[in-house]
């Protein structure tokens, strides 16, 4: 079991109080697995994903814990952290394209890191070059600046060098958002890539483009304003919801072949509660058709069956 | 289509977000609090101070040399100036220097800053070049050449000067905040809505810089004063009155370093060090407010 | 009433230090935009869409070319002529809050319109038209008014700058991006908002990245790359029958949902050069170098360029059918 | 990268005749007639008088075309004739210029670059030790609002009359000609040594504040986060933070140097010290305009030259300008 997450909380330290933006998850991911995480921005997901591999200054570990192939993750201690990033967990951050210093040729950055790691450089060289030719990128790549490649180039330099050490997971946080179509399917073609040539054995996928998971991701979790709604094999997600805020989320999105004329899609009324001071019980109350005064209780999130999960108590 | 008449809508004036945050800053972080203290009280010095003594600060009042004491506080010089008189009024003349100097140099450098951020194109690179030149040429030197030949130096004309070589690293400070605030949409919207060049800049422009344009004027204070203390003191400061530069230039000149006489020479670099140097730490714990991510929460 | 029309709009931009070298965003672009009708702009990063949609708002320079409105060219209008313009054809723009100059209330848009464009009207009067076009668009006056933007959701930002459109009672809307910043269940919302608009007589040009968006909601769709039209048409035909490599690229590697567009509708147009095909090479009327290369109307209102647009030369279906 | 460099070297030629023009004009747009004025307030001898009017009035050639001056003026320039010293008379300009050069760079040099140096790794230390940056860095703020010549005198006072560990005046031993010696030598350093230090301690605090800042943004950078992201020791994120963050400081150090200079030239003042600044002093006490016009177009070059060479190493440090260029 690769990873396994046990009520794990994560708060904002703000000016006006803590931000309660991860209260709670637990789930599973297994060997080989790609699970998407989807949702709405200010859900939690990219928190979800930091906290996993570095927390950053305002960030603190509240409650819960993380296990990584039987070992406990001391995600609330930098230190400590540092022997099992690059090595065991690795990240594809949402600045891919801005993550590699800008005044160091990327060969030299890349060895000073992987030697700063402990490892000899030339003991990875080769298959470094072998797998960036595997996602479409000449060796002589790593004789240019940054600045000398395209936005796309930089980002796949990024997913081949956070994955050389074949680490047990991969979080890709958001990298396909800022580009074009044609180098999304790409980028999303060569992120598949990595678990089938066993580079990482699973992997964690957030974004907020659920039809780029329905592509990449065996399951899909949905989260909203800081717990966990649904977690279901992709297609379930996609074709068959039963979350209500799954449903009317999939419901919202307009994809090709639907036309206004036709079928007059509908958003979801209102916003997400601030997690600052967060309503008591499921936090979609607000916006939900079948809420009533069962949900002030906050629905623990259930097995429903083939690795379907959802927190809901209307559906049973 | 006539809608009942709506309520007057008049939310007291109340900028929530920015008001609190400063209050809640200024209180915990001494240095604004700490520099300002040091600014306020000294200005009141160089208020009140001409008015504690009937006798201008030349004027030989009592025995050279004396040390500080209960009649003269700061003591005298070698011919008996009242060392704290003299003091007194120099601090007067720094808060001008700074104020007029450090006035003036924004105001151009707010102009240039402006136009050439905002406008670009030639007029940008007419503005940058002339900015570049200006910064890179040693303009004090310019000064110190440029007053030699002035004989009759007051302190007006000595921080118009400042004020018109102080100015460039303003300019382009400003100019780079401009450019980056043009190029959001809140501008396009206002062009769009037929707003002129004029009133987009100090409509929707400044304001957003309102923080940005006091720091950099609490900076070119800060350097007016500097470059006053520095012009004095090489001997080309206002020809009658005093300033804290000729002080030090009169101090070393009469050696009252070899003379043991600190009374004379510690006073007028303290003043300069004092208002400066809180200008500074002040502008820091400004920053900070204003620039979260120097924050250190 | 309202008519928009492009006629051989170009755009350089002199880039590098001295203006040394140019280049060419916009090349050669002509369409008309009737009232009343969603044309939907699309095209990738660096196609020349947002500049073609600030051309029409006049941000602007249009470097040659027209754009004729109700039959007027507005594309030289300065300072003072462009009001007039400016009342008939507004515009949308990405970042909601980017729009709103953060230290201002919200509801500050509107003050600015009436300074410009009604200063007459009494303050109640317009307090009242305010109120109404907030219910327009589907805003509930009371929580929207008399807010800081960064107390606003994305989503009321952006209908809020639709809004201030409406008090302008305009003709023309350039909707550059509006939603791509907003969250997925409040998106389509303010689409169906478009929708409805257009159903009353304004005519929208709605400016995108993505193609299920521009589906969804326009009635005609222009693709552009690299700041030049490949393929123009009723939304339907273009997305049903793409008959421009690119289009096809395109919808071929846009990820979807529910099963994706069936690429077998348009196999038979697959790798063929339909503009060739129209215009054999042979053919005196074929435009022959790239500059004067139009669109050929292989169907009733469907545009096409030469597959090979930038070295038509090299497209062998031209030598085909020589 | 060689139009790079043409454009870089027009600037600089440009500026400079800006500045020289500037120089040559100030004297001209001056109120009153400058000779006449500069004549009577001479303290001369009648002869010399005479002689120094028509002197003034040939180098200015006044009877001639503005035109025509003011291309004298640029060919005496290029001939390094910079005109006869009124106070040292006859000795010419340049060869006094000459004389104390050696003693202004002797203390520009060190103090610019110890300064430098320090100032930035100090800053980069400061800015992660809570205590440091809390405590020490308004010193730097303090350093850095001091005016040069009251650090000097500071200095002089405390390490020279209290103390008396350091001479306070002249550039060697009263006692002493200038001799390749051991003694001569140790001499002129026991007098260069409190001029340095308080250029040094004035540009140190400048430089430690700026590092400060800037590295906290660099720290604060996507790459950094990476690093961070990937488990890269503390030591390896720092040196990519610290070299990134010396680059704006580069810049700052071209633009300081104007600042620099003046600061060095009263310093020389407080001590003394037989610097051009000490000279430019008494050009100004004894109105001897054209030693002080020559000592400033020495600044003015020395200036550019060195704002030329740290842009040329800038371009050579930087990657991402050399790439800048080469694409456009």
């Amino acid at each position: 079991m690769t990873l396994r997450v046990d009520d794990l909380k994560v708060y904002y330290t703000t000016l006006a109080g803590d931000v309660r933006a991860l209260d709670g998850v637990t789930f599973e991911i297994a060997d080989g697995e790609i699970m998407g995480l989807a949702g709405e921005s200010g859900c939690g997901k990219t928190t979800l994903g930091n906290s996993l591999i570095r927390l950053d200054g305002r960030m603190r570990h509240v409650g819960g814990s993380v296990e990584l192939d039987g070992q406990v993750l001391p995600i609330g201690d930098s230190e400590a952290m540092d022997r099992h990033r690059f090595h065991d967990i690795s990240v594809v951050p949402q600045y891919a394209m801005s993550a590699l210093n800008p005044t160091r040729k990327i060969g030299r950055m890349s060895r000073e890191l992987i030697e700063s790691r402990g490892i000899r450089y030339a003991s990875v060289k080769d298959v470094y070059e072998m797998r960036l030719g595997l996602v479409g990128l000449r060796e002589s790549v790593l004789d240019l600046y940054p600045m000398e490649l395209s936005g796309g180039m930089k980002q796949r330099v990024v997913m081949v060098l956070s994955t050389l050490l074949d680490p047990s997971l991969l979080i890709a946080d958001e990298i396909t958002s800022a580009l074009d179509v044609s180098t999304q399917k790409a980028v999303a073609e060569s992120l598949v890539g990595l678990r089938d040539h066993a580079f990482v054995k699973s992997m964690l996928v957030i974004t907020h483009d659920l039809s780029i998971l329905h592509e990449v991701a065996d399951t899909i979790l949905i989260m909203y304003a800081g717990h966990l709604a649904e977690k279901a094999p992709a297609d379930v997600i996609i074709d068959r919801p039963r979350h209500p805020y799954t449903k009317l989320l999939i419901s919202s999105l307009p994809e090709v072949g639907v036309r206004f004329e036709d079928k007059r899609l509908a958003g979801i009324p209102g916003r997400p509660p601030s997690l600052l001071d967060p309503p008591a019980g499921c936090r979609f109350r607000a916006r939900c058709p079948l809420a009533d005064e069962q949900c002030l209780e906050q629905p623990p999130f259930v097995d429903v069956g083939e690795g379907h999960q959802l927190a809901c108590w209307k559906v049973s | 289509m006539h809608a009942p008449a709506v309520p007057e809508v008049s939310l007291p004036r109340r900028r929530i977000g920015r008001v609190r945050e400063f209050l809640y800053f200024a209180r915990r972080d001494r240095k604004i609090f700490v520099s300002l203290l040091i600014i306020s009280s000294l200005a009141v010095v160089a208020l009140v101070g001409p008015f504690l003594r009937d006798y201008g600060p030349n004027e030989y009042v009592g025995p050279g040399m004396q040390a500080p004491s209960s009649e003269y506080w700061f003591g005298t010089t070698t011919f008996g100036q009242d060392v704290f008189v003299q003091f007194v009024h120099g601090l007067g003349a720094t808060f001008f220097v700074g104020i007029v100097g450090g006035g003036l140099a924004a105001v151009i450098g707010m102009t240039v800053g402006f136009v050439a951020g905002y406008r670009g194109g030639l007029i940008d690179e007419v503005l940058n070049m002339l900015t570049n030149v200006v910064l890179v040429i040693p303009t004090l030197m310019v000064l110190i050449v440029v007053v030699a030949y002035v004989n009759a130096r007051g302190l007006l004309v000595e921080a118009i000067f400042i004020g018109f070589t102080a100015w460039p690293w303003a300019a382009r400070a400003i100019r780079a905040q401009t450019m980056s605030l043009r190029s959001r949409d809140f501008v396009d919207l206002a062009r769009l809505t037929g707003v002129g060049t004029r009133r987009i800049i100090s409509g929707e422009i400044a304001p957003n810089m309102s923080s940005y344009l006091m720091l950099t004027f609490i900076l070119l204070f800060g350097n007016a004063v500097l470059i006053a203390a520095t012009l004095d003191f090489i001997g080309l400061g206002p020809t009658e009155g005093i300033s804290l530069g000729l002080m030090m230039n009169n101090a070393v000149l009469w050696s009252a370093l070899q003379l043991g006489m600190w009374w004379w020479f510690i006073p007028p670099g303290l003043g300069i060090v004092l208002i400066v140097g809180s200008l500074y730490v002040m502008n820091v714990g400004l920053d900070q407010i204003f620039n979260p991510r120097l924050r250190k929460l | 009433m309202g008519k928009l029309e492009l006629k051989g709009v170009n755009k350089v931009y002199r880039v590098g230090t001295f203006g040394g070298d140019t280049l060419h965003a916009v090349k050669d672009v002509s369409f008309t935009a009737e009232p009343g009708q969603i044309i939907s702009l699309i095209g990738e990063s660096g196609s020349g869409k947002s500049t073609i949609g600030k051309m029409i708002l006049r941000l602007t320079r249009v470097s040659s070319g027209q754009i004729l409105f109700d039959g007027k060219d507005v594309s030289t209008l300065k300072g003072a002529d462009l009001r007039p313009y400016q009342r008939r054809v507004q515009g949308v723009f990405q970042d909601p809050f980017s729009s709103y100059n953060p230290i201002f209330k919200a509801d500050r848009v509107f003050g600015m319109v009436k300074d410009t464009f009604y200063g007459d009207v009494s303050r109640s009067e317009w307090d009242g038209r305010v109120w109404q076009a907030l219910k327009d668009v589907a805003l509930d006056p009371d929580g929207v008014l008399g807010k800081y933007p960064h107390q606003l959701s994305g989503g009321q930002l952006q209908r809020m700058l639709v809004a201030r459109a409406l008090l302008l009672d305009i003709d023309f809307l350039v909707a550059d991006e509006i939603i791509s910043m907003l969250d997925a269940s409040t998106r389509v919302d303010v689409l169906n908002l478009l929708g409805d608009l257009k159903a009353g007589g304004l005519g929208v040009l709605f400016v995108t990245h993505d193609l299920s968006l521009g589906n969804y909601i326009s009635d005609r769709a222009i693709i552009l790359r690299k700041g030049r039209i490949v393929e123009s048409g009723k939304t339907a035909d273009v997305f049903d029958h793409p008959s421009h490599p690119y289009t096809q690229m395109l919808l071929e590697s846009v990820p979807a949902l529910h099963g994706g567009r069936d690429p077998g509708l348009w196999a038979d147009r697959k790798g063929r050069c339909l503009f060739h095909e129209r215009y054999p090479q042979a053919d005196a009327t074929a435009p022959a170098t790239a500059q004067d290369l139009s669109l050929a109307e292989i169907e009733p209102g469907h545009l096409v360029t030469c597959a090979h647009v930038d070295e038509p030369e090299r497209c062998p279906d031209s030598r085909r059918a020589a | 990268m060689r139009r790079y460099f043409a454009r870089k070297f027009l600037f600089y030629a440009v500026t400079f005749v800006v500045a020289v023009s500037i120089d040559w004009l100030i004297p001209r747009l001056a109120p009153g007639d400058p000779v006449r004025s500069m004549v009577s307030r001479m303290s001369l001898q009648p002869g010399d008088a005479e002689n120094m009017m028509g002197y003034f009035m040939g180098a200015f050639g006044l009877d001639q075309p503005a035109p025509q001056q003011y291309l004298n003026f640029w060919v005496a320039l290029l001939h390094g004739d910079l005109g006869i010293s009124v106070w040292l008379f006859p000795q010419p300009v340049t060869q006094v210029i000459m004389g104390a050069l050696p003693y202004t760079l002797a203390l520009l040099i060190p103090s610019v670059l110890l300064a430098f140096w320090a100032g930035n790794k100090f800053g980069a230390y400061a800015a992660r030790r809570k205590w440091l940056d809390g405590a020490v860095l308004p010193v730097g703020y303090i350093l850095t609002a001091t005016p040069y010549m009251w650090l000097a005198i500071l200095l002089a006072w405390l390490l020279g009359t209290v103390f008396q560990v350091f001479p306070i005046a002249a550039g060697y031993g009263f006692n002493l000609a200038p001799a390749p010696t051991l003694q001569f030598a140790g001499s002129l350093v026991w007098h260069w040594f409190l001029p340095f230090l308080s250029l040094f301690l004035v540009g140190f605090g400048g430089w430690a504040i700026g590092m400060r800042n800037l590295i906290i943004y660099e720290l604060d950078a996507d790459y950094s986060r990476y690093l961070g992201s990937l488990g890269a020791p503390g030591k390896l994120v720092r040196k990519y933070a610290y070299r990134n963050a010396l680059l704006p400081q580069l810049t700052g150090l071209a633009l300081s140097l104007g600042v620099i200079v003046a600061g060095a030239l009263v310093t020389e003042v407080v001590f003394s010290y037989p610097g051009l600044g000490w000279y430019s002093y008494q050009a100004i006490v004894n109105q001897d305009y054209f030693l002080l016009q020559g000592i400033f177009l020495f600044v003015i070059i020395g200036v550019l030259v060195a704002n030329f060479i740290i842009d040329i190493a800038y371009v050579i440090v930087d990657p991402r300008v050399r790439l800048g260029m080469e694409a456009s």
